[in-house]
């Protein structure tokens, strides 16, 4: 191939993915590396890359602690019962602290957040969440980002870390390729902030053909977070903990402005109220701790969002649906119809659309909900990611290996959705958490753990050779063939991932098995995904563009492999809604009341699992 | 809902080829103007339409669900700071609706870091970040701790 | 357009899809119309054409009464317990005492039978089903028809039926276009016979991409039979009865020799029997008269097919998946092997495919099973279609209109999947069908029903405007985009039948609700397809061969809508298995143990729905 | 397992596009060979693979589900009246299987119906098809009818 390779060399922090996290990361970096080598490679342009391409109407992580609303441990707690108990405290409580100054910052640089006009304080959506006119809140940060960044490389999908050669496990920058010009890119750097986000389609999405660009993440948030990150062997932590999503049907428009803001409910195709009907039985699956109705009304604590989410596909299953959100009330006020509609428009144009469509107009006719395909991510009701170290002044023992956020390798942090064991941090958290990350980074830098990295050439041309295989292997088979995309030598990118989001629709818990799994289907899940992998060494690119969907699929198949061998390993079920356990129908306290944590050795590729304590943000005295 | 591009309206600039998050907006060869290569990784997330200043791409809903005969158009405006819809039903209904953007002239508001008086070994040792505690509590109060707090991180079964 | 218009004048009998049951039209017609003129008009080519293309390895209807086997009111016995008491048992009894004769033949003609080398008698798989090397099925039944054909026209998809327009409610023949030149063909007859066979791909397949190809019954199968008919206003029946499959997974390799013939049976992930684990609950739900085990077991009354599919869809519900069908044990003798191997080679080679793709040799792993998406067809154990008049010696006054498999429509005659009522007569079945419909339309015509027929220019122009209105739309609207499928004027026929598969499937009781309809959602999933409706005026077809696709989906679509208005009609579940209403889940004999009987005026559109009694085939005495 | 075709072996004869049920082999402009245009509506019927007397056309099994590696090969022969196939496994494995597809020469045994004596008019009253009743027992016995088995139709739920 004519494609040049490019070497960036001397980078001291080289941030992977500028997307909420990255771009955190990227600006904070300048602050602490005032002369350091910062370089952003990112996969589209960071104007509007990754999950808030499309701007927010909402921030949903917000103490307010300046107007006494919440204390870190207040969010720490609810993030710990929405997940039913099992999420990384330290990093949470640590985010939590944080994350004001973060949004107070983005309102100095011009994001507009609305403004309680009685009281001056943000407008509440709800507890957590305060609303914003977030169509730029993208541009805005990455304005930020290019304000401290040397340089941005965008349009560059990096496929692999690079490793240091002179030593077992500590990263040395990262490869990818240029996805306009297919130039080979090799940065070298002595850290790196992983931040490329969370992983839509690898389970079969409900929308079909056409239609299945409409998801609630976007289409291009590829796993490869995930995917880079299991490939250089790092631990993960609740990969397991996908998450299903009750949603506004077809258009998959979030509902938390309405259910918070516009206080909308749901009822079932009868009108009724249906969610405490399912209670009782749902208490006997995971235990009054977990589900305690009475005791939530009175303390506001929440009904766990996958608890919420079983409700409803139960209701559902039992031929009571189609669900509805009652919006007609709500759209009554005209202030409440304009959030109503601007919601979408600020983040979802595709609801607005659907709705423009189908002539629904939520003010005379209660839109369709429904619970969504999962999603693997880690920043929303949700904690997968990569097991990270906690800052030194909170973490216990288990949870601290020296620098905040580092993962299991050296010099390799991460940000957002990359982080396992932090839900609830959206946008605003995951900013904040590349923020200490990159603090983190460059004190790695600063006590000398990055000294004497070598990365071979070797390893720079075998990373070289694979990048470009699938473009290779188009070559050689095409012309065995007259035309179309059916050949006995490779499958293409759709094909394959066609072949992933079946099978971990049916095997994992997708929507076609109402989210049921069990060993048995967990097993030969495994197995396909295995063969699946051996096909990928035969997939084929005609173009540099599908060499690209070439690279996003093998990072969504290394993260869907990460999700089933985490599912096998925790024998409960400890997130009803989210996915069923058919052969363990129950949260056991007893004996997963512990965090789940693997290894994929990258010689092997053998997963090792353990557990890893669960520890409690608790008063003094207890 | 994926894009489409008029063809009298393009002239081939390549805004939108250069925004899109999804790298679908290619140039066709022939004509010399975008078009979206690959409608089932659309995210409709408007990027492009926001760009072309030519307003020439427009997106029709997906058709696995949503029917002709709608638009929702879009006006991005970053010298005023707005941004203006119009949505079109199938009946024929319109509504529109206008947002602010931003709240300062665009970029101006953020700092270069690299000029501002780098941070302390003092402020390295601690657990701040960047500008804090200013903006952490509006009584400019320090950080939180597991002390400040009352708190202990405690192994076992809590909910 | 430069498309001929090539008129073909004086037909006596039109078949219209000469797969099995039109075949076996064409052959007899000539017997009973020695100097008639007999035409075909084919979509594909009759030498391989319709569900039959690929072969068959067994003939599921034969009475053996030659050797004292079974007596037809055996089979009517046996066709309405299957189909939980709902059938027309004058057109199966006529069926079940004819269908040896067209069996007997096929022998003569060179269809290889197997025999049982003790007896000499065929080799029976089961009561009903007989053995065959049947890969040249199609070919030896498509000589016979052309032997008895005045002219075959292949490659015409026929897009409607021509009406007398000087008489209310006559047929006059049928249009479509070649789906080579583009040509317009208009056939002008005095009576037409119907065997345009039944329909796949109304509901979301389970398969994906490429893989959609892969259905049970065939994907040509389009539902042109129902299309056409509805739309020229007959009366159909049984319309929601429509069929889900116990099949191998993803290759939908039947399942009928397995049980029968090599003894092959069930469990489920744990190796557990489970099916009669679901027979109380079934019962309760049923009724004991449609399941009483015991008795079946002593009488060999079989356990409905529905039924045993309400057992397989549950256990899989319940967390207990996957199914699974031991064959390891039928498999170590070689003749049994040889079998389980050759039934799928001779009818879904696919199923062979997948085997070999994914190294399951069921000697040594016992495969997967699962339920399929719904299928529309009236010759499995299912039988929604048109309503035809039965023989007059046999059918009451409300089955009776003076010739036999005549619709409600006169001159228009019905075959196979095209008639309702008749459930289990399969290939051999559907042949026979079409030969009593041969004679009948021959009598139709001699006893002057057919004289003074009027085809104005106007309908003939209408129609061809009509049909060529998706390449004109083409045409108009392409070059306002630049490149690609998405045009703000038209959809194309892929997106629409995604549209449709998607709706009926939410809506319907497809696989992603686990087969789960109410009236709440049937009367959303009637909204919706009235809008498809609209958007199908302004389908767009690039070239001919998307215009065969475009009338395709338009048959689906009109097909599918009868079958929403028929769910929503009765007010029961009759069929758990194949699909559930919620709202009324049990078997409701008071109210519904009647057919279903539609008619939509072609003018209005508008569906009128009634309850036709049901009559059963008793002793003399009782 | 949607077919391929080989570019060396097809001489674009079109037995595949004539014979097809679903339409979609097709002759490429450029190539004048043939392909499948549309192949998620392939049944995998081997229709066209039996038809082609180049053998250019094989199969491999829908990539939603079946793996790389794999073969089913077939040879039909009208003149012998037999069919033989060839399995490949993705591991190796290969399995023969050899099968009658018809029993007479091809099409002599059907017999010409405008050339044998037409009905009386008594055959056309009654119920009997061609060649009834011989065909329809062994003891040539008559046409089933209610009466003959002893039954009748009655309104009602019966079981
Ligand atoms: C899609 C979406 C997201 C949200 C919401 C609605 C919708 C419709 N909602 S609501 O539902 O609750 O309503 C939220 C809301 O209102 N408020 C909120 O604060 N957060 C919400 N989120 C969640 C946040 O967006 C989310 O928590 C953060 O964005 C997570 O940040 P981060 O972990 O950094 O992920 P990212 O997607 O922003 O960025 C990833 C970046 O990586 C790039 N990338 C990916 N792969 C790469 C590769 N191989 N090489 C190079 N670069 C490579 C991406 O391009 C991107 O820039
Ligand atoms: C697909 C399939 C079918 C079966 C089976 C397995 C498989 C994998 N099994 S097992 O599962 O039980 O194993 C059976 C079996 O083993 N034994 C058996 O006897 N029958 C089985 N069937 C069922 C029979 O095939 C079925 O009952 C009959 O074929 C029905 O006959 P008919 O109703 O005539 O339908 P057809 O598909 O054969 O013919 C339809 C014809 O119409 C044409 N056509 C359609 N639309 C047209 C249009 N618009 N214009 C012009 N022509 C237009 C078609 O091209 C075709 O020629
Ligand atoms: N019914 C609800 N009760 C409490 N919080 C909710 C509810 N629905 C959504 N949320 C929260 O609102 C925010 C946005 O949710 P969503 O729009 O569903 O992504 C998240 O913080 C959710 O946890
Ligand atoms: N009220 C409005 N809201 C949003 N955009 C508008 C409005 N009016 C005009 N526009 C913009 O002007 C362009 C041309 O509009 P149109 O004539 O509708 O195609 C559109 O693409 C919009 O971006
Ligand atoms: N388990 C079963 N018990 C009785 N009959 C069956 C069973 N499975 C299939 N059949 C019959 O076998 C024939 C072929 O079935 P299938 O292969 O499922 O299409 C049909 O007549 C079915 O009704
Ligand atoms: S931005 Fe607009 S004008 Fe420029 S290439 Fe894209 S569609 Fe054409
Ligand atoms: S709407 Fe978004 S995803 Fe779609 S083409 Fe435009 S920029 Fe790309
Ligand atoms: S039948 Fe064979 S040789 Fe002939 S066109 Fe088709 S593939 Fe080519
Ligand atoms: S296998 Fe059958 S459906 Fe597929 S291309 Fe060949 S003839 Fe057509
Ligand atoms: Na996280």
């Amino acid at each position: 191939m004519a494609y040049k390779t490019i070497v960036e060399d001397g980078i001291d922090i080289l941030v992977v993915g500028a997307g909420l996290g990255g771009t955190g990361a990227a600006w904070e970096a300048r602050f602490w590396g005032q002369d350091k080598k910062i370089v952003i490679a990112e996969k589209a342009n960071i104007d509007r890359s990754g999950a808030v391409a499309q701007g927010l109407y909402a921030i949903n992580c917000y103490m307010g602690t300046r107007w006494g609303e919440n204390n870190p441990e207040d969010h720490v707690r609810y993030a710990r019962i929405d997940l039913m108990g099992l999420v990384r405290e330290d990093l949470l409580f640590d985010m939590a602290r944080h994350v004001d100054s973060t949004v107070h910052q983005f309102e100095e640089w011009g994001l507009p957040i609305m403004r309680n006009p009685k009281t001056g304080t943000y407008l509440r959506e709800g507890r957590w969440q305060i609303m914003i006119h977030g169509e730029s809140y993208k541009p805005i940060v990455a304005e930020a980002a290019k304000k401290s960044a040397d340089k941005v490389f965008n349009r560059i999908c990096v496929t692999h870390l690079l490793m240091d050669d002179s030593k077992e496990n500590r990263v040395a920058g990262a490869v990818g390729f240029n996805v306009r010009t297919g130039n080979y890119h090799v940065f070298k750097s002595k850290t790196v902030i992983c931040g490329a986000g969370g992983a839509s389609n690898i389970f079969k999405p409900r929308s079909v053909g056409e239609g299945s660009g409409r998801t609630w993440y976007a289409p291009w948030s590829s796993a490869s977070a995930y995917g880079l990150m299991i490939e250089a062997g790092a631990k993960m932590t609740q990969m397991e903990n996908r998450i299903v999503l009750a949603r506004f049907k077809d258009g998959y428009g979030p509902v938390g402005a309405y259910f918070l803001h516009l206080k909308t409910y749901t009822q079932n195709g009868l009108g009724e109220e249906y969610e405490s009907k399912w209670f009782p039985e749902l208490q006997k699956m995971v235990g009054k701790e977990y589900l305690d109705p009475e005791a939530s009304h009175l303390t506001h604590r929440p009904i766990p969002t996958c608890l919420r989410n079983h409700a409803l596909i139960s209701e559902v299953n039992a031929g009571r649906g189609p669900i509805h959100m009652v919006t007609m009330h709500a759209f009554q006020d005209p202030h409440l119809e304009e959030v109503g509609w601007e919601n979408f428009l600020g983040m979802t144009v595709g609801q607005a659309v659907l709705w423009a469509a189908t002539d629904v107009d939520p003010k005379y006719e209660n839109p369709e909900l429904t619970t969504s395909e999962p999603y693997v991510m880690g920043s929303h009701a949700t904690c997968s990611g990569a097991w990270c170290s906690g800052p030194e002044d909170i973490s216990p023992p288990e949870y601290f290996w020296g620098y905040n956020r580092m993962t299991t390798i050296e010099g390799l942090f991460g940000a957002g959705d990359a982080v396992g064991g932090t839900p609830h941090a959206f946008s605003s958290g995951s900013f904040t958490e590349g923020r200490l990350a990159a603090k983190a980074a460059c004190k790695y830098i600063d006590d000398g753990k990055a000294e004497g990295i070598v990365v071979s050439d070797e390893q720079i041309s075998r990373r070289r050779k694979e990048i470009y295989t699938p473009l290779e292997h188009y070559k050689i088979y095409r012309n065995e063939i007259v035309a179309g995309d059916v050949n006995p030598h490779y499958i293409n990118p759709k094909q394959g991932l066609d072949r992933l989001q079946k099978l971990m629709d049916e095997y994992c818990g997708g929507v076609t098995v109402s989210y049921m799994t069990n060993e048995k289907l967990l097993h030969i899940g495994l197995k396909k995904l295995k063969i699946l992998e051996e096909d990928l060494q035969s997939i084929a690119a005609k173009d540099i563009h599908e060499l690209l969907r070439a690279w996003e699929l093998k990072h969504r198949h290394r993260a869907a492999e990460c999700v089933t061998q985490h599912t096998l390993f925790r024998k409960e079920t400890r997130w009803p809604g989210y996915y069923y356990r058919g052969d363990a129908m129950k949260v056991d306290d007893e004996n997963w009341h512990v965090l789940t944590v693997s290894r994929r050795d990258p010689n092997t590729g053998e997963y090792t699992m353990e557990k890893a304590p669960c520890y409690h943000l608790v008063g003094e005295d207890e | 809902m994926p894009t489409f591009v008029y063809m009298t309206r393009c002239d081939g600039c390549g805004h939108c080829v250069d925004i899109c998050p999804s790298d679908i907006m290619h140039i066709d060869k022939t004509y010399r103007r975008a078009y979206n290569i690959e409608p089932n990784m659309c995210w409709e997330c408007y990027s492009c339409v926001k760009a072309c200043p030519q307003h020439a791409i427009d997106v029709r809903g997906y058709a696995d669900f949503a029917p002709l005969g709608h638009s929702v158009r879009v006006d991005r405006d970053e010298e005023k700071g707005t941004i203006a819809w119009r949505i079109k039903f199938r009946n024929g209904t319109e509504k529109d609706f206008l947002s602010p953007i931003t709240t300062k002239p665009w970029g101006q508001a953020i700092p270069q870091l690299a000029e501002v008086p780098g941070p302390s070994q003092e402020m390295r040792d601690s657990q701040l970040l960047y500008n804090e505690p200013k903006y952490i509590r509006m009584d400019d109060g320090g950080l939180h701790t597991l002390e400040t707090n009352g708190l202990k991180m405690k192994k076992g079964v809590y909910y």
